[in-house]
This record gives structure tokens, C-alpha cells and sequence, in this order.
């Protein structure tokens, strides 16, 4: 059995993020109105061998504080299933 | 690549700011050249396949205009739909920046018609995101109507899987427009013009274009 | 205007905060003499970053001024933003080095990505067109999974940012040693070409001008992280966390373009880029070089984050920031241009006659300091330094050669700091912009013509770091001595060097020792090879847990060949003959062979003659220039033969050696490290030969260029494939940086 | 009022993810066992100045369209609030 998690790692906040910048701008000028921030970031998809969601849980957040994420500047979320 | 152009052409080329809307009156030639538009921030070439200018590039390769994109040049011309395929991160996910070898696969365009076909040339490959993609339809059609302009090739010619150093799908380095007026490449052949730089092997690229466009103004 | 006073700390609080932020309690006391008064925090803020080691290079300024820095051609020395010399046909070579050492170790890609925006604002900042970026790292053990991890970010970080400003890295260097596990090196070097009557400054003058913040939004990054604890300033204190620095190459890439456009008006009074202590730092520098007052409205600077105090704001680090003096005016004028280029635009403040910094925020006064004592009261120190004992020379004859020639020339191209760097320089575009004559691996130097003319720039960065160790000021002169050596091997002149200056914690006389000593050698070097120091950097506090790297002076070198096509590489041509240039003796103490195959990091590094050194080199370049040489390569790390080994991987051309001359051991022969020497490939070894004893100067045919593909056949007939040398010469970095 | 959307990125199936790959290797060379597929893409989360879900959504997936994907190579998933 295996169980899906799904790492989100975006910049803190405060960290600049030129590329959530840069897509902003670019909306704007593709005629989007109303957009405000935008910020940019990677999703990991996983497939685990675990059978207990709260085990995975625990395994994909290692995973993510020890590669996945540089915690110095970025945040992760982790959700399974 | 300016100085590629004016050494073949014998003039300079007008620049264009990424805002304008017009191309110069008497166009003949557009050039996307290499160069992390807008830091090729979301994907290389995304934000400035929708800059403003792009819409008369459009137009012009629509009226049957000139039109050649290289590396980042390249990835604008498939984000913008002008070429088919996608370039994806390098197999290596690392940059590259080394020295290639081409084989010409469609002769007599004009982009290619200083060469013969199964010509092996020298160029310069640097580039984050140059595996090229297209699904296997595309790629079929892309081969059988003869599209497939130039090869990743080892120094003999042989289009192996060491050679392909971006991972391409079928070691493609560039492709063409149905019209063959559009070409797109990841290679810098601008960069071997001059035995200083260390060769002209890009040479008959910007001569071939040059004959072309004698032949046949715009 | 109203000119209420700052609000003091209170007096207790003051001082407290005072020695968090890095201040002595003396140099708090001048603090309070000077202001008359308790510093209010902002202000405190710029005292302390103002006298940090960092701004006011208070350890090293007394030794940093035994170095030679003029020559004719020398536009612009020391203490500017980047050093200026003449390249002829009234063009100026800008550049500078600079570290990014301790941001590279907390987030490796980002801090290497910064280290190469700042080192490029500097060398625009001067009106340059920056048109080369080098590299100078230095990292731990490489069986570390830690040093894996920095050095793949730190390359990814570095190329990053070049590639994508479209500015070609086409040189460094890159040494190991566990010295460096827990405080890697990141020293990166940016060359520029402007008009040489057209050389920016910092230096403000006018009153009343306008003060221009240009560039990006200024948030709260990299803010000295001991404020940030003291939980008394942050309500939320997650949200106020000091952040790194995130490095935004294609807003860099606007920034020189819209800088280099407004600059080709004459609009501009003076120009300082933001880096270290930002806006601090700019703006002090800047009136303080023009001996004049400035007051700066905070509310008028560009904002990235909400509720950013004025102590932040002054001293944010975030990244692609300028600050320029404009002529009154011309503000609509330069506000086009940074609008067209979609940069953020402000006016600030104002230049005055007071010789004040006032900084205002929200209607209040926050800081109201004298300049001159700012600079003149600086704290400035010259430590105690205990000299390094000079080791013993070691006797060649007390190494026996444990694994004989043919294997220990294995062993060694294949050794982390002799092995190729193809893993490293392939991820570096170092071709964009189509003037890369020579790029990395191909000549000593890198050939970086000039646009449009035959002239082109010779470039690269050297230090032995293990010779420092041993014996500085041998290790100074060494370094300086190979950085012209580089240059030279390609046929340029070399004119000037800069330098980063990387050591432990000044404050040991041991490490203070290791500084002066190294200077000592570099200014001896610089002396007799006429190559001034026009631009540098000083890092000190290189230690973790007390134990301190390798002192390394890391010399970036320039120099000018007047027609590229002249410029010769490294590659080894059929059919040549080899002479060796320079004297062998066999030294072998510090020697990467003494390390690698006996085992043994010991003995006096070998001396360099520096009379030796500039008649060789001298004649070497002549020679180069005369034609007939088809390709020269230094003799350093490995000794003579693996300098000839490269010439033959480089051009995959084998060659046949001759035998060593009778009284030196094979091994020494080989592997020693004498300095001052050139290997030459030429056409008539006779003639050469000839020329050399002429001109007085040691040199001995060594062996003649084989077939290409072939093998390199040592003296006695043994062969060396080049197919197993290349294998292990370039397959050890890709190796270890997959984990095998 | 503002409504924060989500867009996830995705290499589509049958498109090559050397990023996926090199992860599920990093992973394994850490000590993880039991990791099956890793599939790497982009979020981008925005701020859209409105006030009904479903027009959010309706934009977001016009963005995803026109910008933030590239559907040749990729799929698109929007979330909203
Ligand atoms: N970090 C680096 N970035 C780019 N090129 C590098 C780097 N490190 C080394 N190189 C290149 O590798 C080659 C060999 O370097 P090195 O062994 O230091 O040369 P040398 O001993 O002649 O000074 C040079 O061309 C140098 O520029
Ligand atoms: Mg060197």
C-alpha cells in the first residue's frame, strides 16, 4: 500500500520572491486586473510505502526539513492523501 | 549575435525594446537572440512570448517574414506558439555550457542553404532548459514533412545518445516552420563567426540567410 | 526644517545593545562623545555598521597600507568602489573582488547568487560594462556530504546569476582542504570596460542636489540578526526574522542597463551601490567623501514589506539598490529612464552644507550624527600580530618516492585540487557576449576581447593557501607572483591585481601574524613584478569553533594583450618541442605530491625569487609575442609534470619526455614546485634556447609534442595513455559530486 | 476584499521530470526507504481582488491558461480560498 504526500514549499514571508514578482507583473500587463501579491513556489508530490497517513505525515515533513526545504528561507506544508 | 548579423549582412541590426508594438519599416529578418528574458522567471521564454512586441512578430512570420530564435530565442518561439514542442529542463538539471556538434538534417532553407545535408558543424550549447519535447504525433510530423533542421551529433556525425547532451527528444537541436521561414534552435551558432572566438562554423547560417533574403525581398 | 533632537535609548539599554550589536565598550564610549549624547537605536544602527570590520576595515587598515598602489596606468586605486586602470585607446578596465564567505554557508545558492550581484554593482557603480565574471572558491574535505551540498549550490548560485545578467564567468580557482569544512570561500571577481573619462564616483558634492534611491524595493533582508532577537523591537517576531538575501539577476540586469543609459547623460553627480549596510553605508560614504551633509525622508523610500522602521531601513541589505547625487533638475530626466526599465525611482533627500546625517521617518527625526567623526573618530587598530615560524626547508632526499612517477601522475590530476574543473566551468556560460577568446581551461588566463577592437583583457584569480600557511609572507609573494605568472603564460601584460583578503579572527596575534605576513609578501611582489593593488577586500572572523582557515589572499589579476589573435593557450600542438623555462631544484616541502602521496603537509613552501621571476616572465612574454610559441603553461600545484600532462589533455596531443638532468631525484624533478617557471611548446627549441641563454635565463628541453590521442612516454619508455589520464583527471569532480 | 487562489503546476504524465527523478534519488541516498514516484511542479498562490469563489476560480484558470502553464508539458489545478 502507499500512501500520496504532497510537499508545498513556498518563501517565507519577507523573503523576496523575484519570480512571484515577475508573474505578477506579467498578469498585469497581460491585462489581469486586480491582482495582488504573487507568490511562487515548488510542490512535491510523493508516493510513500506507509500505510498510516500520520506516519507518512511524519516522513514527508522530515523529508522536507531535511532536503526538500532550505528552512533558512523557505516554509513547508505537508498534506497526505 | 549583432555581430554576427552585421558581419554577414554588412549593416548592423535595429534593436527592439521589448514594448514596442512595430517592427522597423522593411523588416526582412527577426531575430530572437539568446538571453533570460525576464530572468526566465515561471518557465524560459513564457513571460516574453506575451510581451507586446511578440504580437507583430506574429504577424510578420504570419505575412511570411523571417524569423529565427535562438536558445532563449527558441523558447519564446514554442511558449508563443510560433514553433511546436516545449523545451524542457536540461536531463542533467544542470546548465550547460559547452561545445556541441550539429548535423544539418534539412538543406536548401534558408537557414541552411550554405550547407549540404548530413553537414557537421561546430557550435556553442548554454542553456538551463534545452530538452527539447513534443509528443511522439508531433515529432512524427515534424520528421516526415522534413521540419527537423538541425541534430545533436557526435564529431563524426552520428546522432548518439552521448551526444545528446540536453536530453532532446531524437537529439533535436532546432526546427522549423512549415514555411521554413522560422527557425528555432537552441545551439549559438552566432558565437563560431570568427576564428578569434574559435571557428566559423556558424558562418553559413547567417550567409545562407543573407542569400535568402537578396533572393527574395521582403 | 525642524530639527529635533533623536530619541536617546535609555542609558542602561543603550550600552547593551551597544555590545550586541558588536560594539566595544571604548568604542561606545566615542559613540557617546561624539553625539553628546545617547545614541537614539537608529543611530546606534550606524555606528555600528559604520565601525564594523566590515565598513571600516578597522583590524587591517594599518597593514593594508604597505601595498604598492600606483603605476602610470593606475586611473583609480584603493577606496572607491572598484579599482581603474588604462587598457589604451581611452578605454578603462574597472574591477574588483569581493567575498560572500558566510551568506554561502547558511544558503548556498543564494549567497554565492549575491556575492556575484554585489561584485557586478561595484564595477558598474563606476560606469563599467561589466564583461567578465571569475571565481575564487575554497571549500572543505569533498568526501563531506556538507561540502557536496555547498559547492553544489554555491556553482549552481554563481552561474545562476552570471548566466542569466548575461555576463560570462570565465575563470577562478577552486582548492579543498578540511580547514575550510565549517567556512567555505566565495570570492568573486567582476571586470568591466568603461571610457577612462568617464569614471563614476561616490564622491557628492552640491548643495541641495538631489539624493535618488533606484532599483529594487528595499524589505527587511539580511538585517543584523542580534536586534532582531532582542524581542523588546519585534512584536511579531517571526515576522521580523532577519532574512538572507535573495538575489534577483534579471532586476540586476535592468539596473545596468538603465544605470549605463543614464550615465551616458551627465546628470549624474556621484554613484554608490547599496551593499553591505545599504543605505548606511551609501549615504555616509558619499557625503563623507564630498565633506557634505545629508538628510534622508525614509517615507520616501521604496518599500517591499509594511512597517519597516527606520533602523531597519537603514540598515536592510536587500539586493540591486543604487544610490545616486543627481544635478538639480535632472530628476524627470533620470525618472524616465529607471520607469522604462520598470525600476522602482525615488528622491530621497537632499545634500546640505551641515556635515550631518539626518535621517527622518514618519515626521521624527531618527538620527542626527556629525560625519567627520564618524570617519575620523572610527576605531582603528593594530593589533598585536605574532609572527608564523618559518618551518624548515625540507631535504628532497629525506621523501623517498614511495609509488614511483607513472602512478603518482595518476594520482594526482586525479586529486581534488589538481583535477579538472570541466564540472564546474560547463555550468558557467562563459561564452555570452561573443568576445571569450580563451575560456576556462584553455590558457592560463582568460582572453576576453574587447568589443570591436583586437585588444583584449587577460584574466584570473591565484593563491596557494597551504603556502601561506606555512610561511605568509612566502605564501603573498607566491600568490601575487602566479597571478602574474597566469597572465604572462598567455603573452599579456599584467598591470594590476586585486585582492580578498580571508582570514580567521584578527583579535589571535597568531592570525594577525598571517595577515601582516602575507601583505608583507604581496607588496614585495607587487613591487618588483610592477602590478599595483588598485581594489580589494578584506574577511576576517573565518573560523568555526575557534579554528581558523587557511589564511588565503586570494589575487585577481588582469592584464592587456593589444591583439587576441597573439594570445596563446595551454593546448599542446604535434610536432612541437617542450622547453622548460626557469630553474628546477626539486622542491618538494608544501607540494601537492608531499600531501598526496607521502602523506605529509610539512616543510617551507618553495621561495620565490622575484628578480628570477619578472626576468623569466619577461622573457617568456617576449617570446609569446615574437611568434614561434604554440603554447605556454605555468609550472604550480603538481609541479612540471603535470603542468605537462594539462598541456597534453588540453590539446589530447602525447608527448615523449627527456630524463631528468643528474643530482636531482626523479620525483623532485617532477613533482616539485620551484617557482618562476613555463613550460613553452614551440616550433624551434634550438632557437628558443638560443634566445634564453642570451637573455640569461635558466631553460632545458624537456621532450617533444607526440601524435594526437597519444600517450605521454616518460623517460625509460613508460607510456601513459591520455584516455586514463583524462578519465581520471575529469572524471573525479562529476564523481564526487554524485556521491561515489 | 481579496480571495487567495492556488494554481498547481504539474509536468504531465508521459513528460519526462528529471527533477521528480533526482529528488526520489536524494531521498533514497538519505536513507528514505519505501519512496515510489516523485513528481516535482510549481504553485503559485495569488491574490485576486474579488469577492465571489467562483469568478476567482474562473480567473485563475484563465491565468493557468494563458500564463502559468505551459499545457503542451503540463497540467493545471486550481484551488480557491
Ligand atoms: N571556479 C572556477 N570557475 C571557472 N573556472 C575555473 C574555476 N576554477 C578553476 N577554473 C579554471 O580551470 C582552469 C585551471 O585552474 P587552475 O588549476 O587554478 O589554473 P592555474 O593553476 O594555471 O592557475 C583555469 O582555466 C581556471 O580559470
Ligand atoms: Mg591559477
Amino acid at each position: 500500500m502507499t500512501i500520496r504526500a504532497r510537499v508545498t514549499v513556498m518563501p517565507k514571508p519577507g523573503v523576496l520572491d523575484p519570480q512571484g514578482k515577475a508573474i505578477g507583473h506579467a498578469l498585469a500587463n497581460l491585462g489581469f486586473a486586480g491582482v495582488g501579491e504573487v507568490r511562487a513556489g515548488k510542490v512535491i508530490e510523493l508516493e510513500l510505502a506507509e500505510t498510516d497517513p500520520a506516519k507518512a505525515k511524519a516522513v514527508a515533513e522530515e523529508m522536507a526539513r531535511r532536503l526538500l526545504a532550505n528552512t533558512v528561507i523557505e516554509s513547508y506544508r505537508v498534506e497526505i492523501g | 549575435m549583432a555581430i554576427a548579423l552585421e558581419r554577414a549582412a554588412g549593416r548592423p541590426p535595429a534593436m527592439l525594446f521589448h514594448r514596442e508594438t512595430e517592427l522597423p519599416r522593411g523588416t526582412d529578418l527577426v531575430v530572437l537572440a539568446g538571453g533570460f528574458s525576464y530572468g526566465d522567471y515561471l518557465r524560459c521564454g513564457a513571460i516574453a512570448a506575451h510581451s507586446p512586441i511578440m504580437r507583430a512578430v506574429r504577424e510578420f512570420a504570419a505575412r511570411g517574414g523571417h524569423v529565427l530564435g535562438v536558445c532563449n530565442g527558441f523558447q519564446i518561439l514554442c511558449e508563443a506558439q510560433m514553433l511546436p514542442g516545449a523545451l524542457l529542463r536540461n536531463a542533467s538539471l544542470r546548465f550547460l555550457s559547452m561545445d556541441c556538434h550539429l548535423r544539418v538534417e534539412r538543406a536548401g532553407t534558408p537557414f541552411t542553404g550554405r550547407w549540404q545535408k548530413g553537414a557537421v558543424f561546430r557550435s556553442v550549447m548554454a542553456h538551463g532548459d534545452g530538452n527539447y519535447f513534443a509528443d511522439a504525433a508531433t515529432l512524427d510530423r515534424l520528421e516526415g514533412e522534413g521540419l527537423v533542421a538541425f541534430r545533436y551529433c557526435d564529431a563524426r556525425g552520428e546522432a548518439t545518445a552521448e551526444a545528446n547532451l540536453n536530453g532532446s527528444a531524437r537529439n533535436i537541436a532546432g526546427i522549423l516552420s512549415p514555411n521554413l521561414r522560422v527557425l528555432g534552435l537552441m545551439p549559438h551558432p552566432e558565437d563560431y563567426v570568427d576564428p578569434l572566438m574559435g571557428g566559423t562554423d556558424g558562418l553559413p547560417l547567417f550567409e545562407s540567410l543573407v542569400d535568402a533574403l537578396a533572393a527574395a525581398p521582403a | 526644517m525642524t530639527t529635533a533632537a533623536p530619541q536617546p535609548l535609555p542609558a542602561g539599554r543603550a550600552r547593551q545593545l551597544a555590545a550586541e550589536f558588536g560594539l566595544t565598550p571604548e568604542e561606545y564610549d566615542r559613540v557617546l562623545a561624539i553625539l553628546g549624547r545617547a545614541p537614539s537605536l537608529t543611530e546606534l544602527g550606524v555606528f555600528s555598521v559604520m565601525w564594523s570590520e566590515h565598513c571600516s576595515y578597522k583590524s587591517s587598515k594599518v597593514w593594508l597600507r604597505e601595498l604598492p598602489t600606483r603605476a602610470p596606468w593606475v586611473i583609480q586605486g584603493p577606496g572607491e568602489n572598484a579599482g581603474v586602470i588604462a587598457i589604451g585607446d581611452g578605454l578603462a578596465a574597472v574591477f574588483k573582488m569581493e567575498s560572500h564567505n558566510h551568506p554561502s554557508f547558511i544558503e548556498p545558492y543564494q549567497g554565492a547568487a549575491t556575492g556575484v550581484g554585489g561584485i557586478l554593482r561595484d564595477v558598474f557603480t563606476m560606469g563599467a560594462r561589466p564583461v567578465a565574471n571569475l571565481n575564487a572558491l575554497r571549500f572543505g574535505d569533498p568526501k563531506l556530504p556538507l561540502t557536496r551540498r555547498i559547492l553544489d549550490g554555491v556553482v549552481r548560485g554563481i552561474g545562476g546569476y552570471g548566466n542569466c545578467v548575461g555576463v560570462p564567468t570565465v575563470g577562478g580557482e577552486v582548492n579543498f582542504h578540511p580547514a575550510y569544512n565549517g567556512n567555505p570561500l566565495v570570492n568573486a571577481m567582476t571586470v568591466g570596460i568603461a571610457r577612462a573619462d568617464r569614471i563614476f564616483t561616490a564622491r557628492a558634492t552640491g548643495v541641495g542636489n538631489p539624493v535618488v534611491y533606484v532599483g529594487s524595493r528595499t524589505g527587511r533582508d539580511g538585517i543584523h540578526g542580534a536586534t532582531m532577537a532582542s524581542a523588546e523591537f519585534s512584536a511579531d517576531a517571526e515576522e521580523k526574522r532577519p532574512t538572507v538575501q535573495i538575489g534577483d539577476p534579471f532586476t540586476e540586469k535592468l539596473l545596468i542597463e538603465a544605470c549605463l543609459e543614464l550615465m551616458a547623460t551627465d546628470a549624474i553627480v556621484a554613484i554608490q551601490d547599496m551593499g553591505a549596510a545599504g543605505l548606511t553605508s551609501s549615504s555616509v560614504e558619499m557625503a563623507g567623501k564630498g565633506g557634505m551633509g545629508i538628510e534622508l525622508d525614509l517615507d520616501a523610500v521604496p518599500q517591499r514589506e509594511e512597517g519597516m522602521s527606520a533602523y531597519e531601513m537603514m540598515l536592510s541589505e536587500s539586493q540591486e539598490r543604487m544610490l545616486m547625487i543627481l544635478k538639480p533638475g535632472r530628476e524627470a530626466e533620470a525618472e524616465a529612464i529607471f520607469r522604462k526599465w520598470e525600476l522602482d525611482f525615488a528622491v530621497i533627500g537632499r545634500l546640505t552644507d551641515t556635515g550631518r546625517i539626518v535621517i527622518r521617518h514618519k515626521g521624527v527625526v531618527e538620527a542626527d550624527i556629525p560625519l567627520a567623526p564618524l570617519e575620523s573618530e572610527a576605531p582603528l587598530y593594530r593589533r598585536p600580530a605574532a609572527e608564523t615560524p618559518k618551518p624548515p626547508p625540507l631535504d628532497p632526499a629525506s621523501v623517498p618516492d614511495p609509488v614511483g612517477v607513472a602512478e603518482a601522475l595518476r594520482r594526482l590530476v586525479g586529486s581534488p585540487d589538481l583535477c579538472s574543473r570541466r564540472w564546474i566551468w560547463d555550468q558557467y556560460d562563459s561564452t555570452v557576449g561573443g568576445q571569450t577568446v580563451r575560456r576556462p581551461g584553455a590558457a592560463d588566463a582568460a582572453i576576453v576581447k574587447i568589443e570591436g577592437l583586437r585588444r583584449a583583457l587577460a584574466l584570473t584569480t591565484d593563491c596557494t593557501p597551504r603556502y601561506c600557511a606555512a610561511d605568509p609572507e612566502e605564501g603573498g609573494k607566491q600568490a601575487v607572483a602566479e597571478a602574474w605568472r597566469n597572465i604572462t603564460a598567455t603573452g599579456a601584460t599584467p598591470l594590476a591585481i586585486t585582492d580578498n583578503m580571508n582570514f580567521g579572527n584578527p583579535e589571535k596575534p597568531e592570525i594577525m601574524g598571517q595577515f601582516a605576513g602575507c601583505i608583507r609578501g604581496m607588496a614585495a611582489a607587487c613591487r618588483a613584478l610592477d602590478f599595483p593593488v588598485v581594489s580589494g577586500n578584506v574577511s576576517l572572523y573565518n573560523e568555526t569553533v575557534g579554528r581558523a582557515i587557511l589564511p588565503t589572499p586570494a589575487i585577481g589579476g588582469v592584464g592587456v594583450i593589444e591583439d587576441a589573435a597573439r594570445a596563446v593557450g595551454l593546448a599542446l600542438v604535434p610536432g612541437c618541442e617542450l622547453v622548460l623555462v626557469g630553474e628546477t631544484r626539486g622542491h618538494l616541502g608544501q607540494s601537492l605530491w608531499l600531501r598526496e602521496i607521502a602523506g605529509r603537509e610539512e616543510g617551507a613552501p618553495p621561495p620565490v625569487d622575484l628578480a628570477a621571476e619578472r626576468r623569466n616572465g619577461d622573457f617568456v612574454r617576449a617570446r609569446i609575442l615574437a611568434g614561434g610559441v604554440r603554447a605556454c603553461h605555468d609550472v604550480s600545484d603538481g609541479g612540471l609534470l603535470v603542468a605537462v600532462a594539462e598541456m597534453a589533455l588540453a590539446g589530447d596531443v602525447g608527448a615523449a619526455l627527456e630524463p631528468p638532468p643528474a643530482g636531482i631525484p626523479a620525483h623532485a624533478f617532477w613533482f616539485g614546485e620551484d617557482q618562476g617557471r613555463y613550460v613553452l611548446a614551440v616550433e624551434d627549441g634550438a632557437a628558443l634556447l638560443a634566445a634564453a641563454a642570451a637573455a640569461g635565463v635558466p631553460a632545458a628541453r624537456i621532450g617533444r609534442a607526440g601524435a594526437p590521442g597519444g600517450a605521454l612516454v616518460l623517460p625509460g619508455g613508460r607510456s601513459i595513455s591520455l584516455a586514463g589520464l583524462r578519465e581520471a583527471h575529469e572524471g573525479v569532480l562529476p564523481a564526487l559530486m554524485e556521491g561515489r
